[in-house]
């Protein structure tokens, strides 16, 4: 069984919504679209309060290469632009829309055919999938038609299909390659199109042996395409984990990146938002949002508009259980978690997790024993307990010289430590911390160049 | 008299009898000088090459000069005085060679001068009767050892320095209790030779 | 400064064991006793006001370059006489602290203070600061010494108090040297600092 | 001050000069009283170990690769005793060295340990007052006892849970005994390897004797080939 | 930490059957002046919050028992309980903070202190009679009263040989390490790299002075067998605060570890060198995490 | 007298040797630096603080002795006094400033601003300040961790477990600014230092409208504006929802203070103006507090 070489730890996976078929979640009667739903630049608003706009129409425009277009989920009058909480409580710019009916731009083909032919040049792929705002809904958000841009010196070998959905709890992956398996295949031959690659691999974990055989099936009917099962481990679904699993490659060190051992990796349901954006002029207005916990009395997976009020969907799925919950935006391992649940559903948002009881408590930090397991468990390699203390300690130089920024924020050395030492939260805040030391060099030497 | 290898000189002086954590020598910069392995590592080299040139000039002063003219009794002022040359000359030359290594050794430098060890050593290797080349193995085992000491501690130091060691620990007392486990640790070596 | 207190810094604020940390060696090396301790320091103390003496005097005609060569050279010379004197006419005292006499040469305190006093004051407030210092050091190797041969030999100035069995000995070895004087350190900062 | 050539040669040549003057000058008055109380301290040694005596001759010897010396005490010409400095090199840790005193006939009736440095509460109860390994040997002539620790099949009381140090203390022992018959009776040990000798008269020689001995035994080798020459 | 202690019981138990009720004694005395004095000087005199509850003091409390003869008086089991909590850990700041294995600081501290006392041992039940007079078999053979020929290798299996309480049952001790490993506690490579070191410097020995078969002192099973190599390569050096962070860097450890303890035995004064080769060891693990460092993941090799 | 010769002679010779092997060894191995650093630093506090924007005293002394303009630059520790016998020392002009005071800007203690969730995360404001807003409903206000508090090295802050908030010791406080830097929320101020530690000051820093303001605490500047207009010295501007007073105009006159309906100004080491219907504004310019201030003499360290 292919898995990645160092680390990972094994949590269970209460994959409570995994059979569970998506359902269309009803339209909200107002949305907030954040302006910043994707690594990068923030998008410029192109409407104003009072403006009517359709559903799937530009509202905001990529500010610059490293950003992503924003499309209105429903049709309405905007009534606001302005700051607004997000998850976090933090202000962001958001575009409210009040809905009035479902009414769409006309390009958009609203169907439910499978299209499959595509003979589209690279370039008007990657047209359409950035007209389309669509960006990585693995969880990165980072903006897909950057990633599909091989640079110059560059060149891909492989795409590889994350279909792995290694977080607990979470299933929406796993319900699109059950649910949307023709889609997925045609959008990872566009995908290998653009790429001009001439194999894909869809990797994903074994307790998906549903999908697993699903998509073997089909792929016999796609050239080039081929399902690899991966070890259940926590990350296997981080891209470089899933490179090395995959292809036995690891990509170097910050700032190495996938292209570098030609690789490219797109998430299961970006792919089949790929799809939809190319063969349909769909723009990625809409995803699936796993709303799951133990204590939710319907955990499920739904089909929703970007925008809806996240507090709608823990309702419908039987409301927030009694007594201290903690809700997360992702899952346990990797989620975030969240004060405001009025805030809404974004590209990047691919389950809430609601933890009630022992669950959501962390247990009280003790002392480091130096039992090592934080080290043996970080996929990376790196030194959790000392990258933690040296942040502790603001020894940021230090920091940097542990190779801080190769931290992928996996977690599993949180989830591991004995002590409950809240080891991420600090490597978290030394990584941000030297990545920003790095900038402030970059930026003092490149004018002298 | 015993044959003595210089196998059992090395070990001997490393390990068994170890300048610092045997023979209480050398103990100032011990302390001083070890919060930082870099600097102990310099402290170390410096030591090794001062106790080096001390062995071979302090050797043949004594045997060409203070025992043909019968004037032992002087040995302890013409030895100190050659190592404080010594040390003043390594000074001067390290100040323009390596200035970091110069700043963290700070005023430790000129302690070598007063760093029992140098002088311990020159009158050990004139008291066992060492040949020229027995006194300079002998002297730069000695040396090692003082390093390896200074090392070790540097690197239990700075490990210390993470943790938060009881505020009225901190600094030389932990120091010296880290040292006397150490020197209990050391005592496994006795009879080795 | 006052004369007096020029003495009693030496004592607590000044402390050359304590708070200076100089002279480790013989501190270490010597207290395995409170006798020894004590003879140490005396011996130590004798040096130390003769060479604070004279460096104080001689201060002004030393080149920098050769200043820590020059000043050695009168402290060892001191120190080969105190011996000599001692071993030629109070040999008795001699067999019991005659081991240490030679260690003084490189006591680093003495340096250390011909550098940071003598070099800069007047031949009488150098030879007060000796004796100062002197008493310090005296006073704290007392104590170590007094502590070492209590637990490791049961015993106090030479009067065994029968507990000799059940002490650790390893107190007047190498390693409770270090423990001792580390844990002592703790009490004088504790108490110095009230 | 600045630093000159001048000035650095002319300061350090006056200090290093007034300097040696002034040790020069006290080593020349404090020779004499100094090696008289060294050559005191010798004697009292002995005296320690040994019946009255007037004076002394010391022999030189190497045992076994250890230099032992034998001083032989007499009072007037009668020899009232012998005071043999030995050594062993089986200590626990190192060197142990004790000065034994025989009467004429060879009984022990004295020893002193000098030098050891064995552990503390085990091996270093071989220099207490009346330890077993001493109360065995005293007044006992070595040469009618089995010289080993009763562990071993010998006669010695050993001291508990130091039969190392025990065992090394037998062996100085032994080799005291050998040096006290080849001096006192000229018999030569089987094991012996040399004898070099350098006979001297009173107290004030025996420190010079004393002064030789790094001498000696430093030709040992060489002085083997000389056989035993007393 | 519970793991740890449940690992110790088949060694307590057996050691137990064979010393008598001497070893409950000296190792539930060790235990509570462990963590009276960890409590003690956590309170009053760091000021914390209490941590006798992380079971540690109890680990270090039945490790010191297991390095002490099951004879000891009961004043030596509370001065060693002292020094190690005391020195060893608390001085430090506590709980993974100290460079030094605690209960081999109180150890050392001991045999240093007592020699006499911490080197009479008491003849275990059914022992063969007298083979060894109250010493160990290490010491027995290197002070050649014993010849290695006379070891019985099944006594020392099952323990019926003098030594300190904890130390003597080899197979309980690896019933021991069996758990460890099965609970995920430790990791193999410390202890198997010890003994294995162990064994090989025995074998290059032997081999070296032409395997003599009359004194088979450099015997490989012998040395992995004797004195305390199984409890301290199991217990001891495994210890998480005094250990080195990767599996490099415990190989080298580990390594170091083996080689001194066979020089201690084979040509130091002490009969045994496990206690302090790991102490010494101990003092490079700080110099070991800063040089040895996990393989990074994408790293060129 | 021949050995007295050859030991004058023998120490003579190796004396003038030395002598002159050093005086070529230190010509060939010359180093300039400028010795006026050393005599600079020493004259520093030595704190080490890094409060003047460089990497300890020594940096600074290596800054005052090589720049030509000293004026820049400033050892907040030292104060006035130090840099004028620098300057003294150096024969630079010394730059003048005031002294200054940290001032915590955030009056929303546990009272007044009610919790919303609860934070399990690491105990640090930098933390808790990167994950979210934080455990009340003011994404402005003190995170309460108190990073603050452990980066001032003098010992000045203290949390205070009645409010939540941090407490300024004004006379431990040297202005060094590192609880400036510290706090990620950018709470604290380096204000003017006034005699007898009065000052006023808003203690709010929220942007929010003044209905959200209220709503997450009653303690808040809500942005009236009703403070700017009482202000005879022109001291308080209100922007993004948020008044703040100008240190450096505001004279102590106290009239914001009654006039602020949420309590968001405060007053320190003074009585609040009696509470009376309004005075008539000529009457106020010159007001007793001003008199009082000069009419005390500043308290001594
Ligand atoms: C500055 C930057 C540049 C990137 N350039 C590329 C690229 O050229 N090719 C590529 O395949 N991915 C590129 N990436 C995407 C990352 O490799 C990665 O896919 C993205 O950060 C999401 O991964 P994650 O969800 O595992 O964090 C880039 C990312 C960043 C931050
Ligand atoms: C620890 C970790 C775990 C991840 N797990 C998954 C996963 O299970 N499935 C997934 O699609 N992406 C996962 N990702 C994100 C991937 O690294 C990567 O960003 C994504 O597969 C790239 O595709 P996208 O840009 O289309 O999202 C994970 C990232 C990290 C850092
Ligand atoms: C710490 C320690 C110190 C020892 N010191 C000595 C010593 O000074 N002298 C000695 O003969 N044996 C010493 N030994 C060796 C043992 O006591 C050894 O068991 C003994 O010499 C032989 O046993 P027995 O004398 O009881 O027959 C020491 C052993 C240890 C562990
Ligand atoms: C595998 C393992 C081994 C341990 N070994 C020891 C030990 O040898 N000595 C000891 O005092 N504590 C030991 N402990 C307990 C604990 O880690 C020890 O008290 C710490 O060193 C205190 O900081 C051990 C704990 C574990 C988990
Ligand atoms: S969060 Fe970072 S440090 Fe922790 S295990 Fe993951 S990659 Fe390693
Ligand atoms: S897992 Fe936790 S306790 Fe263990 S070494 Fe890492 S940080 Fe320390
Ligand atoms: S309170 Fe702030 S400004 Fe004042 S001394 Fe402390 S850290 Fe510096
Ligand atoms: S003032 Fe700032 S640094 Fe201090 S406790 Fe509040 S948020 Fe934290
Ligand atoms: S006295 Fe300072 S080094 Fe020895």
């Amino acid at each position: 069984m292919k898995t990645f070489p160092i680390g990972g730890v094994h949590p269970s996976d209460n994959k409570l919504s995994r059979a569970v078929a998506v359902e269309r979640f009803a339209l909200p009667d107002e949305v907030r679209i954040p302006l910043a739903q994707h690594i990068g630049a923030p998008a410029v608003a192109k409407v104003a309060k009072g403006d009517k706009v359709l559903a799937g129409q530009l509202i905001a425009e990529a500010a610059s290469f490293m950003s992503a277009n924003i499309h209105a989920p429903v049709s309405g009058t905007v009534t606001a632009v302005d700051l607004q909480p997000n998850g976090q409580g933090v202000r962001q710019m958001m575009i409210t829309i009040k809905r009035e009916g479902d009414e769409w731009v006309p390009e958009v083909d609203l169907t439910p055919d499978l299209v499959r032919e595509c003979t589209l040049e690279p370039k008007e792929i990657l047209d359409r999938i950035k007209a389309a705002g669509i960006v990585g809904m693995g969880g990165a958000t980072f903006p897909t038609h950057v990633k599909l841009s091989v640079p110059p010196g560059k060149k891909a070998e492989f795409l590889i299909i994350n279909g792995v959905e290694c977080e607990p709890y979470l299933t929406s992956d796993h319900r699109t390659m059950l649910e949307k398996g023709e889609e997925l295949m045609v959008g990872t031959t566009i995908l290998m199109r653009a790429l001009g690659v001439k194999q894909a691999q869809i990797g994903i974990e074994n307790n998906k042996p549903d999908a697993i055989a699903f998509l073997r099936e089909l792929s016999k009917h796609y050239e080039g395409v081929r399902v690899t099962p991966l070890k259940v481990r926590y990350p296997q679904g981080g891209e470089k984990q899933l490179i090395a699993a995959v292809t036995g490659r690891q990509v170097p060190p910050p700032p190495g990146l996938p292209i570098d051992v030609g690789a490219v990796v797109c998430n299961a349901s970006t792919t089949v938002a790929v799809y939809e954006a190319v063969q349909k002029r769909k723009p990625l207005v809409e995803r699936i949002v796993t709303v799951t916990g133990k204590g939710m009395k319907t955990p499920s997976n739904y089909l929703v508009r970007m925008g809806t009020p996240i507090a709608s969907l823990v309702e419908a799925a039987g409301g927030l259980p009694e007594g201290d919950v903690k809700v997360l935006n992702g899952g346990p391992m990797m989620g975030r978690a969240m004060v405001d649940l009025s805030s809404p559903v974004t590209k990047g948002c691919s389950g809430i997790t609601v933890l009630g009881g022992a669950e959501a408590q962390r247990g009280a930090e003790s002392a480091c024993i130096k039992c090592a397991k934080c080290v043996q468990a970080c996929p990376m390699g790196l030194e959790p307990y000392l990258l933690s203390k040296l942040s502790r300690k603001q020894l940021w130089e230090r920091l940097e010289g542990e190779e801080v920024t190769s931290c992928i924020e996996c977690g599993c050395c949180q989830f591991t430590c004995p002590a409950d030492l809240p080891l991420l939260d600090y490597i978290r805040l030394g990584k941000q911390r030297v990545m920003g030391l790095i900038r402030a060099r970059a930026a003092a030497n490149a004018p002298k160049k | 008299m015993e044959q003595i290898t210089y196998f059992a000189i090395v070990i001997g002086a490393i390990f068994v009898n170890n300048v610092v954590l045997a023979q209480f020598l050398g103990i100032c910069p011990f302390l001083g000088v070890s919060s930082k392995v870099e600097t102990s590592m310099g402290m170390g080299a410096a030591v090794t090459f001062v106790m080096a040139l001390t062995a071979l000039v302090a050797w043949s002063i004594q045997t060409y000069i203070l025992d043909p003219l019968q004037i032992q009794y002087m040995q302890t002022i013409v030895f100190i005085l050659v190592i404080a040359a010594l040390v003043q000359m390594v000074e001067i030359m390290l100040k323009k060679l390596s200035p970091s290594l110069y700043q963290a050794l700070g005023i430790f430098l000129p302690l070598i001068t007063t760093n029992c060890a140098v002088l311990g050593v020159a009158i050990l290797m004139i008291q066992k009767e060492f040949t020229l080349l027995q006194s300079v193995v002998y002297s730069v085992s000695t040396a090692l050892g003082f390093a390896l000491a200074l090392v070790l501690f540097a690197g239990i130091r700075e490990r210390l320095e993470l943790e938060d060691v009881p505020e009225s620990f901190r600094g030389t007392p932990i120091a010296l209790v880290t040292a006397g486990i150490l020197a209990m640790a050391f005592m496994g070596f006795s009879g080795l030779v | 400064m006052n004369k007096l207190q020029l003495i009693l810094k030496g004592i607590v604020k000044e402390n050359p064991t304590f708070v200076l940390v100089l002279g480790m060696c013989p501190t270490l090396g010597t207290t395995t006793s409170a006798a020894n301790g004590f003879g140490m320091g005396v011996a130590t103390m004798a040096v130390l006001i003769l060479s604070n003496i004279v460096i104080s005097l001689i201060k002004n005609f030393i080149p920098d370059k050769v200043r820590i060569p020059a000043f050695i050279v009168v402290i060892a010379s001191f120190v080969t006489i105190v011996q000599m004197l001692m071993q030629a006419f109070v040999p008795a005292l001699y067999a019991t602290l005659g081991v240490f006499i030679p260690l003084i040469v490189v006591n680093c305190i003495i340096l250390g203070r011909a550098e940071a006093f003598a070099s800069k004051n007047n031949a009488f407030d150098s030879a007060l600061d000796g004796l100062g210092i002197g008493l310090g050091f005296t006073l704290s190797l007392t104590v170590i010494g007094t502590i070492r041969e209590l637990l490791g030999s049961g015993a106090v100035f030479g009067y065994s108090l029968g507990t000799a069995d059940y002490m650790p000995l390893v107190f007047v070895l190498a390693p409770g040297g270090f423990l001792v004087l580390g844990y002592l350190m703790v009490v004088f900062n504790k108490l110095a600092k009230k | 001050m600045k630093s000159t050539l001048v000035n650095m040669v002319a300061v350090l040549f006056t200090i290093t000069l007034v300097a040696s003057a002034g040790v020069g000058y006290v080593n020349m008055i404090t020779v004499g009283p100094i090696a008289e109380a060294k050559a005191a301290a010798t004697q009292s040694a002995l005296r320690a170990v040994l019946p009255s005596f007037d004076r002394t001759e010391t022999t030189e010897l190497t045992l076994d690769e250890l230099p032992v010396a034998v001083h032989t005490a007499r009072s007037g010409e009668a020899v009232v005793g012998y005071a043999v400095e030995t050594a062993s090199k089986n200590g626990f840790s190192g060197m142990i060295r004790m000065v034994v005193g025989f009467d004429a006939t060879g009984r022990v009736l004295n020893v002193n340990v000098l030098e050891q440095n064995e552990t503390p509460g085990l091996g270093t109860k071989m220099a207490d007052e009346g330890n077993p390994l001493f109360a065995s040997f005293e007044g006992r002539n070595p040469g009618e006892m089995k010289l080993a620790v009763k562990k071993d099949g010998g006669d010695v009381d050993a001291l508990t849970a130091a039969t190392i140090s025990s065992r090394a203390y037998v062996d100085a022992m032994a080799r005291a005994y050998a040096a006290y018959k080849q001096i006192a009776e000229g018999v030569a040990p089987a094991a012996s390897d040399t004898a070099s000798g350098a006979t001297a008269t009173g107290g004030d020689a025996a420190a010079a004797a004393d002064s030789a001995a790094g001498a000696t035994a430093q030709t040992g080798d060489n002085a083997q080939k000389g056989g035993d020459n007393e | 930490m519970r793991d740890v202690v449940i690992a110790l019981l088949p060694a307590l138990v057996v050691s137990a059957l064979l010393f008598g009720w001497s070893v409950l004694g000296v190792t539930a005395l060790s235990v509570v002046c462990c963590v009276v004095f960890e409590y003690l000087i956590q309170r009053f005199m760091l000021r914390g919050a209490p941590t006798v509850g992380n079971l540690s003091a109890v680990v270090t409390g039945v490790l010191l028992a297991f390095n002490l003869p099951a004879s000891i008086p009961w004043w030596i089991v509370v001065i060693g309980a002292f020094v190690a909590i005391a020195i060893g850990k608390m001085t430090f700041g506590g709980l993974g903070k100290n460079p030094f294995n605690p209960a081999l600081v109180g150890r050392v501290f001991l045999l240093i202190a007592y020699p006499a006392q911490m080197t009479s041992f008491p003849q275990p039940a059914g022992a063969v009679a007298d083979a060894f007079s109250g010493a160990t078999p290490l010491a027995a053979v290197k002070f050649g009263a014993v010849s290695a020929s006379a070891i019985d290798y099944q006594d020392m299996l099952f323990g019926s040989i003098p030594g300190s309480l904890g130390e003597v049952a080899a197979l309980a001790l690896l019933a021991g390490f069996v758990y460890l490993l099965w609970r995920r506690v430790i990791t193999w490579h410390v202890p198997v790299t010890i003994l294995a070191t162990m064994a090989l410097f025995a074998f290059f020995v032997a081999l070296g002075r032409g395997w003599t078969g009359s004194l088979l002192y450099e015997f490989p099973a012998f040395h992995v067998l004797a004195g305390g190599a199984i409890l301290g390569a199991v217990f001891m050096a495994t210890d998480y605060s005094t250990s080195p962070m990767t599996v490099r860097g415990g190989v080298i450890y580990a390594v170091g570890i083996g080689v001194i303890t066979m020089c201690i035995r084979l040509w130091g004064a002490y009969p045994e060198g496990m206690s302090f080769a790991i102490l010494v060891m101990n003092a490079t693990v700080p110099l070991i995490n800063r040089s040895v460092k996990p393989k990074r993941f994408g790293a060129k090799k | 007298m021949e050995v007295l010769l050859y030991t004058i002679l023998t120490l003579c010779v190796l004396g003038v040797l030395a002598a002159i092997v050093l005086y070529f060894v230190a010509r060939k191995f010359r180093v300039e630096e400028d010795p006026r650093i050393d005599v600079v630093e020493k004259m520093l506090p030595g704190a080490n603080c890094g409060g003047c924007g460089f990497a300890g005293c020594r940096g600074m002394a290596d800054a005052l002795v090589k720049r030509e303009d000293i004026s820049e630059l400033f050892c907040p520790v030292g104060g006035a006094e130090v840099m004028k016998q620098c300057a003294a020392y150096l024969g630079k002009t010394a730059p003048e400033k005031e002294a200054q005071t940290a001032t915590v800007r955030c009056g929303g203690t546990c009272a007044k601003r009610p919790r919303t969730n609860r934070f399990d995360g690491a105990r640090s404001c930098a933390v808790a300040a990167s994950l979210y807003v934080g455990e009340t409903g003011c994404a402005y206000g003190c995170l309460g961790f108190g990073d603050c508090v452990s980066a001032c090295a003098f010992g000045a802050l203290s949390m205070d477990p009645e409010t939540g908030l941090p407490v300024v010791d004004a006379d431990k406080c040297t202005a060094c600014g590192a609880c400036v830097k510290a706090c990620p929320k950018g709470i604290i101020e380096l204000r003017k230092r006034w005699p007898k530690h009065r000052a006023v000051y808003v203690s709010c820093v929220s942007k929010d409208k003044g209905a959200v303001v209220m709503k997450a605490c009653k303690a808040g500047c809500i942005g009236c504006g009703k403070c700017v207009k009482v202000c005879a010295f022109d001291a308080i501007k209100v922007e993004n929802n948020l008044a703040y007073i100008d240190p450096l105009k505001c004279k102590l006159c106290r009239k914001c203070v009654n006039e602020c309906p949420t309590g968001a100004i405060r007053l320190v080491g003074m009585e609040p103006l009696p509470r009376e219907p309004k005075a008539a504004p000529a009457a106020a310019v010159k007001p007793a507090p001003a008199k009082s201030a000069d009419g005390e003499s500043p308290k001594s360290e």
